[in-house]
């Protein structure tokens, strides 16, 4: 699986991913610059976490409008696969690759702690090494993952069966209300959501963090698996 | 500045921090009445925050040599070996004053600085630590303090990715006005790719790197050297504003210009900006520099040359780089879009010479800048005895007094705190905060891991400096320790009140000795640190109040094999043992503060003999491979490092009852020094003969299982039921 | 010129921070606050004399990058 | 009544945002841009009908909790 992860000034998490890929792919990813132009031949486009142009105005505006993005929504339209974490996920609704907008945690505090995902949507190429309903567990660290969206998409993405990822409590309940197990507010409790045609997911919790048991676990790792399994030709 | 008018007399230098004998030094140095610009240069220099003149004397004292320290203090950061080639890079400081005034930006800019320190000699910064000290919860602004703090040290950490990992949390009403924020970064590098900052090579070009230079907390060095009153309000225009993002930009591009051949000489422009970077890197290296205002990247039009010497804008470096790699720098800089400017070069005259606008503002000596500078052998005044601790009882049992205790400000959850700090960006976080005595950072791409803790017991150091001061190095050294990591060196942000106060210097001088008798007993040198002092804030009544005495210990260990440690959580069966000798020292514990209410008695003996082979034995058990989990037992003794444990994984345990011919409270409360719990399998009776053939005392203190606290009484506390009242503090305060 | 171009959430987005403002005020002992709402200033200092061109333009800028649609409206206003 | 009040950072203090703002803007194309400030709009709706006294009250609101007099100004607006 040939993957590159995109680095904008203030991207932070692109070791982290690049360290995750490389354990399942056993290829380093290809780094690549927000000022490129066109991408080299690729399986995964990853856009990972970090603050890119320091979350100024709003997390992922400005890095939406860098030069790469407009190779990478060339990318999209082919039917590339694309995976956003964290502040990728916001730059993917701010360039409108994914619906909806992530707002301020509803704390108002930045927020670095474990929580507990479950998983919605079993087939799909960032899903398929779980099965619907499975929990895991993952560390998320964002001051803005507060999903929200008009009535009409939270509709299609529901109908739709595009929600990817909810938070839930560790037994796999869910509850929007309770900050416990839906930290930053997020509607519906969505962590993580697809395209139509389920080759983009964008996602707030870090799953790259969790890929070694020496830092407390792998439950992170079959998101990557299932992405070896999909793209591999 | 209007002040540009302003004659410059002996009266304008005691306005800008300079004594009268200080002044007629100047004079001396210069045959002349110094300029407006060379005043401000004299009064950075030889402020206490960069001339270091009360504490230098007693500096000197401290241990900071091992054959593993390859930089001791001296260079921006310390230096040591790690193995592999590699080294780590780490130091502490502290950023109180401005955290008092403005307390986001206050706490932002204090990480931005210390990053810098470590990142300005090749090593990319791989943990962030805080020790922070707040005024009594009580205090309205406390509430204020905390939240501005907390977010800042976050805000700022946060965005450049940098992991924050640990770091400790005290309230005391002694910092009511006055709180301490104190951040530690830490590095790693290769040992053959370490940048210096002595400046080299005469004709080499100067170079000015990344934000743009404003009018941003000019003076910020003298005030931190001076007293807090009611006017530091009006001073407060002198806070600056931190650019996290900047930052960020500018660690990649310094690491990408590392990585080639360009640089000669390297310093980030902290306290005192470009003056205290230009005069010391041209002062190190014996040589002169010429700087050229005029190419100085400026944020607002007019600045004055003065202004442009003492501002303290965020996120720069001066670089002193071989001619013909100038534009190779270049490039990498504006690939980064940051600022980069040739803004003077070296010279063979021995003077820093400063022209703008075709004038010359400043042309001083740098040697007798350097070597006239004061120093003070302030006086010393004995110390009172620590108060008797008085009577001594029990009033509400064990039971309610562990919950009380759990849940007192020194000791509850901080998960509020590091909560709200990115711990695992960078993916090589193997002990987050909570999970083991120290916090523990994988080393890239090697088997290495860096074990990493901040400490101090600022009321020890109040009854009794010198013990305070080795044990807070003890119990850095012990933390480490109790991870199965090999402690390894130090930093230390000496935060003290007034030295002009015999008092205020018996304590320091006090905590030093302490500091250096632990450190040489347990082969763990100082290698970088800072002192902050003038800690006061004035009372209602004109007196002035100190605050308690904090030499802020930063502690490295390491591990060659960093699979081989282990966390705090209590395992799931086995059996625990007390590691070292219980006396139930109550003085200045925290069971007679929370409990009885009296801030008496003596600090805890510190035994480093003791100190020493009890760790030592625990580290060798730990790295056999025996030990499932460890805990000092420090703060609230042992009932609360089990509590501890026990919250950990919400697995339980049974304890034993107390050593006998002991009151139970001072057994299961009292703060000895030297001791460990440590979880092991089965029965423990290999571990405990083990202990007994080294001399290390251990016994039996509880049969491992199920999911509550079961006290020597039978009651059980559930783990469901610690974790809550241990956890309900910080929410209850901030989130209210 | 200079455009001041003002962002706020839609109504109907909730606003947390307003929220937590309006919280804190009454702790403060201002009981006559009711609703709270905080939006951002972007304060553009540009080159041009026609006015009714700036403020297209800054219009422009809005819907390109000043305020996300999906959740905030946004207001132009050259103001000399 | 309505109460705008508008924070801005002091003069010479440095705008990370809006450096970063005025940057992107350059590059999505809008050179005219020479700078760009960022600050709040706290919109408040207020029990009370003397414009003077409410006026009175939100800039005691400002001073004890919107602005932080150490590096930020304000300004009090009652809208209607
Ligand atoms: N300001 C802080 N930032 C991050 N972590 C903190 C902070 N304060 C305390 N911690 C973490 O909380 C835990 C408990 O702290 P403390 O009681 O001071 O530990 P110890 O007594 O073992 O030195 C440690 O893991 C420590 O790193
Ligand atoms: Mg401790």
């Amino acid at each position: 699986m040939k993957t590159g992860i995109v680095v904008f000034p203030g991207t932070n998490r692109e070791r982290d991913m690049a360290i995750a890929l490389k354990a399942v792919t056993g290829h380093a990813p290809k780094i690549l610059w927000h000022r490129d132009t066109e991408l080299p031949d690729l399986d995964l486009v990853v856009l990972p976490g970090g603050f890119s142009y320091g979350d100024y105005l709003r997390c992922g505006a400005m890095a939406a409008h860098s030069p790469i993005m407009r190779a990478i929504r060339a990318f999209a339209e082919k039917g590339g696969h694309i995976l956003g974490v964290c502040n990728g996920f916001q730059i993917l609704t701010e360039t409108g690759l994914l619906p909806g907008a992530l707002l301020r945690n509803a704390g108002l505090r930045f927020l670095s702690q474990d929580c507990h995902l479950r998983v919605e949507n079993a087939e799909t190429p960032f899903t398929r090494r779980w099965k619907k309903g499975d929990v895991f567990r993952t560390p998320l660290a964002h001051g803005d993952g507060n999903y929200v969206a008009d009535a009409e998409t939270l509709k299609t993405l529901q109908s739709e069966n595009r929600v990817a990822f909810r938070y839930v409590a560790p037994n796999g309940t869910v509850d929007a209300a309770d900050r416990d197990s839906n930290p930053n507010g997020s509607l519906d409790a969505i962590a993580g959501i697809l395209s139509a045609n389920s080759r983009i997911c964008g996602m707030m919790p870090h799953p790259e963090d969790l890929v070694d048991p020496l830092m407390g676990g792998e439950d992170g790792k079959p998101l990557f698996d299932s992405l070896v399994e999909a793209l591999v030709r | 500045m209007s002040s540009k008018q302003k004659a410059v007399n002996a009266d304008l230098a005691r306005e800008f921090g300079l004594s009268a004998e200080e002044y007629d030094r100047v004079l001396a140095i210069m045959g002349r009445t110094p300029s407006f610009t060379e005043l401000g240069v004299f009064s950075v220099m030889w402020s206490e925050h960069c001339s270091y003149k009360s504490s230098r004397k007693w500096l000197r004292t401290l241990p900071t040599t091992a054959p593993w320290v390859i930089h001791g203090p001296g260079e921006n950061a310390g230096v040591v070996d790690i193995g592999q080639g590699l080294a780590a890079i780490f130091k502490m400081e502290s950023h109180n004053h401005p955290s008092f005034i403005e307390p986001y930006q206050g706490a932002a800019t204090g990480v931005g600085g210390i990053l810098r320190d470590v990142f300005t000699m090749g090593a990319r910064p791989v943990a962030n630590l805080n020790a922070l000290r707040f005024g009594a919860p009580e205090t309205p602004r406390t509430r204020q303090i905390v939240d501005g703090v907390v977010r800042g040290v976050g805000g700022y950490g946060n965005c450049v990715g940098v992991p924050t990992v640990g770091g400790e949390v005290n309230f005391h009403l002694a910092y009511d006005g006055n709180p301490l924020v104190n951040a530690m970064t830490v590095g790693v590098a290769r040992q053959d790719k370490i940048f210096l900052s002595a400046a080299a090579g005469i004709g080499n070009p100067v170079v000015y790197v990344g934000s743009k230079t404003g009018r941003d907390g000019i003076h910020g060095a003298t005030m931190s050297s001076a007293e807090f009153d009611e006017n530091a309000l009006a001073k407060r225009p002198t806070v600056q504003v931190g650019d996290p993002f900047v930052e960020k930009l500018l660690i990649e591009a310094c690491l990408e210009l590392m990585a080639t051949d360009a640089i000669v000489a390297i310093q980030d422009m902290g306290a005192a900006g470009l003056t205290s970077s230009s005069v010391e890197m041209a002062g190190k290296g014996g040589v002169g520099i010429d700087l050229d205002l005029d190419a100085v990247p400026q944020r607002e039009p007019g600045m004055t040359a003065y202004e442009m010497m003492l501002s303290e804008s965020q996120e720069r470096m001066l670089i002193v780089i071989k001619p013909e790699r100038t534009e190779v720098a270049r490039a990498i800089f504006e690939k980064w879009e940051l600022d980069f400017a040739v803004i003077g070069h070296l010279t063979e005259t021995g003077n820093i010479v400063v022209r703008h606008k075709g004038q010359i503002e400043a042309d001083i000596p740098l040697d007798p800048l350097a070597e006239q500078a004061p120093i003070y052998d302030r006086p010393i005044a004995p110390l009172p005895a620590p108060e008797p601790v008085g009577d001594i009882h029990d009033p509400i049992g064990l039971e309610q007094t562990l919950v009380r205790l759990i849940g007192s400000p020194d000791l509850a959850s901080r998960a509020w705190i590091w909560n709200q700090y990115d711990s695992t960006v960078g993916g090589q976080t193997v002990r987050r905060p909570g999970g083991a005595d120290a916090a523990i950072v994988k080393v890239e791409d090697t088997s290495i891991g860096l074990a990493l803790t901040t400490d101090c017991t600022p009321r020890y150091c109040h009854a009794n400096p010198r013990k305070g001061g080795a044990q807070a190095v003890a119990e850095a050294w012990r933390n480490i320790t109790a991870t199965g990591a090999k402690p390894l060196a130090v930093t230390d942000n000496l935060n003290f009140g007034n030295p002009e106060k015999p008092e205020i210097m018996a304590q320091f001088v006090g905590a030093i000795e302490g500091i250096g008798d632990a450190c040489r007993a347990l082969d763990f040198p100082i290698v970088s640190g800072n002192v902050s002092l003038y800690n006061e804030t004035r009372n209602p009544d004109g007196t002035k109040s100190a605050i308690l005495p904090t030499p802020a210990i930063g502690g490295l260990g390491v591990f060659d094999d960093v699979t081989k440690n282990v966390g705090l959580g209590m395992p799931e069966n086995g059996t625990l043992i007390l590691v070292g000798e219980t006396k139930g020292h109550l003085g200045q514990s925290i069971w007679l503060r929370e409990i009885l209410g009296r801030e008496t008695g003596d600090a805890p003996d510190v035994d480093l003999v003791a100190e020493r082979r009890n760790g030592d034995f625990v580290r060798a058990r730990i790295a056999s491979g025996e030990v499932k989990a460890c805990h000092d037992v420090s703060d609230g003794g042992i009932l609360v490092a089990v509590a501890e444990m026990v919250m950990g994984t919400g697995h339980g345990c049974t304890l034993d009852t107390p050593q006998s011919g002991m009151r139970p409270e001072a057994f299961w409360f009292g703060e000895d020094q030297a001791r460990y719990l440590v979880a092991v399998e089965g029965d423990g009776k290999d571990f405990l003969s083990a202990a007994e053939k080294a001399g290390v005392p251990a016994r039996f203190a509880a049969e491992i299982g199920g999911d509550a606290l079961v006290l020597p009484s039978g009651a059980r506390l559930s783990a469901a039921r610690l974790t809550t009242a241990h956890g309900a503090f910080f929410p209850d305060l901030m989130d209210r | 010129m200079k455009v001041r171009v003002t962002v706020s959430l839609k109504e109907g987005v909730l606003d947390p921070q307003g929220k937590a403002i309006g919280h804190a005020l009454h702790v403060l002992d201002f009981p006559e606050v009711k609703e709270v709402r905080v939006g951002k200033v972007i304060e553009l200092d540009v080159d041009g004399s026609d006015a009714a061109q700036v403020e297209a333009r800054a219009t422009e800028m809005a819907k390109q990058l000043l305020a996300n649609e999906v959740i905030e409206d946004f207001a132009v206003e050259v103001v000399k």
